[in-house]
């Protein structure tokens, strides 16, 4: 259970083979790739400035993990998320769990991405034409993590 | 009591502080009631602290509620609702 | 929109890279690998067989991404599937989905692969230690399958 | 009427066949009826055609179940419940 926060890019296909260089019995690997996108919310993005609380972004998204590992059967996951400054197309952040089945990898990559984006203390700032903006949070970022505590 | 203090993104940028260290009255001490104390520090303090936009505050890395206690020693953050990922 | 049957192994950090070059509106990116576990139903695996219906492959791979187009909303979608012999840890299947937000591209991975298990023409023999035998099918699938038709 | 058979996996191994082509009597055919004449052929094709096995049938790689019709030149593959993925 690894979690990492660096400016570096990071190989999905890399971590992937960590994954499976260390054990046998991994039947599925779901991984989610967030990028940076060059229109969000109408404006144009020409840059991504992602800044965090260090210290607390590490054990936040240590503390995901433990949650999900609690609730579902996996095997192994991995959180890398990147600060500072990007551009269009460019990967922000990496989950990736692996398990016996597929059903647990799938609920836990996503349950993990819901929970990051509404608890782990990163910021974006855009730059447009207009100038630079601190990205709003999104209420369907909510929406979608309040679903977890109804599902069994 | 001496608390850290950390603000972050826009409040960061609007306070003009990134870190301080603070000594407070020793009394009980809430979140609302920091930022109650700090918003008297004038206009700007109390808009990004006690105004329209929403402000989360973690204790120690843990996030909490307006009504959590602060304590001898603690770090203090306050930020906007996150937008990682 | 591709399918790609293949004895040759995949690298899904290059195929990650190779939505990213085509166009920056990508938010998200979710793969699913499957992977040939050492384990199954209590049985040691040392080798899997991978048998399929050239063809009849292709066209349903095919069907099954169009079927996701038309209910969700996803940029672009990948499937690499190997034949032939593979052992413990091998990658069998790769799935890969793009789409501007998180949510479709998380819903259309894993319909995509819920239908690939029940409907895709492949067939899988295992040897163990006492023997090779053809894997059964799981009942699990057809009702992970049935899930898509009763929701949303 | 004449059509392309293939079999695949446990039946081709069983059937120690993996394709076909075969000529039927002109009159109208499905998938269900073509099982039964194939099992005439003796105890193997019996057991792994109308037997406890799950047996899917394709006609022109489309997935079908036992009342489609079979055409003259079709390609009609018999196989068990798949296992990919």
């Amino acid at each position: 259970m690894t979690v990492r926060v660096q400016t570096e890019d990071f190989d999905v296909g890399f971590e992937i083979n960590q994954f499976r260089k260390a054990r046998n019995d991994i039947g599925a690997i779901v991984s989610f790739v967030g990028l940076v996108r060059d229109l969000n919310d109408g404006d144009a993005v020409s840059q991504l400035t992602l800044e965090h609380y260090p210290g607390m972004t590490e054990k936040s998204l240590a503390a995901i993990i433990s949650q999900a590992k609690a609730r579902w059967n996996i095997i192994e996951a991995l959180i890398i998320h990147r600060v500072g400054t990007l551009q269009p197309s460019d990967q922000i952040v990496l989950v990736l769990v692996s398990s016996a089945h597929r059903g647990d990898a799938f609920a836990v990559c996503e349950f993990m991405m819901d929970y990051l984006k509404t608890e782990a203390p990163f910021w974006k700032k855009e730059a447009t034409p207009q100038g630079e903006h601190w990205v709003e949070a999104k209420s369907a970022d909510d929406v979608a993590r309040e679903r977890w505590n109804m599902k069994k | 009591m001496k608390i850290k203090l950390f603000y972050f993104a826009r409040l960061k940028e609007a306070l003009k502080y990134s870190t301080e260290d603070l000594e407070l009255p020793d009394e009980s001490m809430t979140v609302l009631k920091l930022k109650a104390y700090l918003a008297k520090r004038g206009d700007v303090w109390g808009q990004m602290l006690m105004g329209k936009l929403k402000v989360r505050a973690a204790i120690n890395h843990e996030l909490v509620d307006d009504n959590a206690a602060i304590a001898d020693g603690d770090e203090v953050a306050f930020f906007p609702p996150v937008t990682g990922g």
